[in-house]
């Protein structure tokens, strides 16, 4: 059970693992979901820190996770984003919706 | 043909999504004996992790089947050949426009083969729907890196 | 059988020394699927790595042919296969001994089996002189390890 | 080409690589040999700082050097040996004549 999950008012924060690929994107996925249904969560930040390899399964979890607070006026940041994963948002065009930050934002 | 310079492996696993981290690791693992930079393994390991998902979601649609990864490393280029025996694609130039998927409901993004694509200097696909599917990906590998990745540093 | 729980690979490759390296990664990245400590992963890479150089050096003599590895894992188990198609050993029992080695000139220590029984809980080789040798190994992996080895995670 | 090898006074000093498997074994072999043999060595440091693996193969390699210069009289001893090297010299008995330090002993 992955349970890198925290909730700082109405924030999701998610700790990304080391390799976020299709297994661990349906881990995250349903873990991620069962929180938004039962915290008043109203945006996500995805925590890359850990994360040293990305693929296409991750764009489709987190644009799936964006489309669900998107819809009540939430956002979704990704933090300590690491070249690689810049390099994926990039090529997937996801950094056109996901803002991504080296550090974490102060007023979190 | 240059066979001094050539090496090849294969593998065989079940359609499991436990084993898409073995299958980008062993690849890689092999490659090392060309000398890549770390981004240029996080690239083979990127491309190699799209076709084995595709062949577990989509050529097996998450039945147990084999997939097969068969590897060649002539001079200074990677050929990785990712096979499954699964349903395979009917309109192959449709399956691999970027953004289109066939499993929105997966989340599924539609920008695996983009990926690989990127990734890679050349992809190609076979497919006979009801037999199979094999994507076949080349990269040249500069070999000029001097961040060598050693034996099982296999980061990123 | 609890077909649930099991998971299965195969690998061929060339018998080069290149390929060592290699061998052992690809068997413990499939292994940390049994989420085994940092300790469990260095002894099944020990003993993958005494029995594919001994097919490389012993079996094959260092001319080319193909080695073979079958990993098969099972609730906490996992069985390693490692097969050669080479010269194969007349006298198992003394090939087993500690120190025993026919290659002395080649600076072998006659340590290998004596590292892969040190480092699995079970060793069989079956051998025919001339057709060639397969070693079997098992290895309980307790899974109660709190340092957890992540899948490219290989290093030790 | 493998060529982290030091001449300090009369020690080769021998930086053994991340694995010290087979393959790797028989550069060493080689190059320190040419060593043993162009320059006035009379001991030997096997320094296993980088490395992280080791198998049957190493105890070769080790015992061959230790072989050789011990007929004129050298010493071969290992340094920032960690739990996984300092295991395999116990159980393959090295430990009875290379003896291990964690760090570089002073007079080097
Ligand atoms: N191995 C395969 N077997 C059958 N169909 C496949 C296979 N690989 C890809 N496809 C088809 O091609 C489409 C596009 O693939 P891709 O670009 O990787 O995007 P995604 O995996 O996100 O759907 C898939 O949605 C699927 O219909
Ligand atoms: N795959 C093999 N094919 C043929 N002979 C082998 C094989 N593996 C081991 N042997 C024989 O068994 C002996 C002992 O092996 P081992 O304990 O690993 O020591 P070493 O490899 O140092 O010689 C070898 O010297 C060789 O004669």
């Amino acid at each position: 059970m992955y349970n890198n999950f925290d909730v700082i008012g109405t924030w999701l924060v998610i700790r990304v693992p080391k390799e976020l690929d299709h297994h661990n994107a349906e881990m995250i996925r349903k873990e991620a979901d069962r929180y938004i249904e039962r915290e008043n969560i109203q945006s996500i930040i995805f925590d890359f820190q850990d994360t040293v390899f990305m693929d296409s399964s991750g764009i489709g979890t987190i644009m799936g996770r964006y489309k669900k607070v998107k819809f009540s006026g939430g956002n979704v940041i990704a933090v300590h984003t690491n070249d690689r994963v810049k390099r994926i948002f990039l090529l997937s065009g996801l950094n056109k919706i996901i803002t991504t930050y080296d550090e974490m934002p102060k007023q979190i | 043909m240059n066979t001094k310079q050539t090496n090849e492996m294969q593998i065989e696993f079940d359609s499991k999504s436990e084993n898409e981290g073995f299958a980008r690791v062993a690849v890689a693992a092999f490659l090392t004996q060309l000398n890549p930079t770390v981004e240029e393994v996080a690239d083979v390991k990127t491309a190699v992790s799209e076709a084995v998902t595709n062949s577990i979601i989509h050529g097996y649609e998450k039945k147990r089947g084999k997939i097969f990864i068969r590897c060649i490393m002539q001079e200074d280029e990677i050929v990785v050949s990712i096979s499954d025996k699964g349903k395979g694609i009917a309109d192959i130039k449709k399956a691999m426009e970027p953004l289109f998927t066939t499993k929105p409901e997966l989340e599924r993004s539609g920008m695996g083969f983009a990926f690989m694509e990127a990734f890679m200097d050349q992809v190609d696909v076979i497919s006979e729907v009801g037999i199979g599917t094999t994507v076949t990906m080349k990269k040249k590998i500069e070999n000029s890196s001097t961040f060598r990745v050693s034996g099982d540093e296999l980061n990123g």
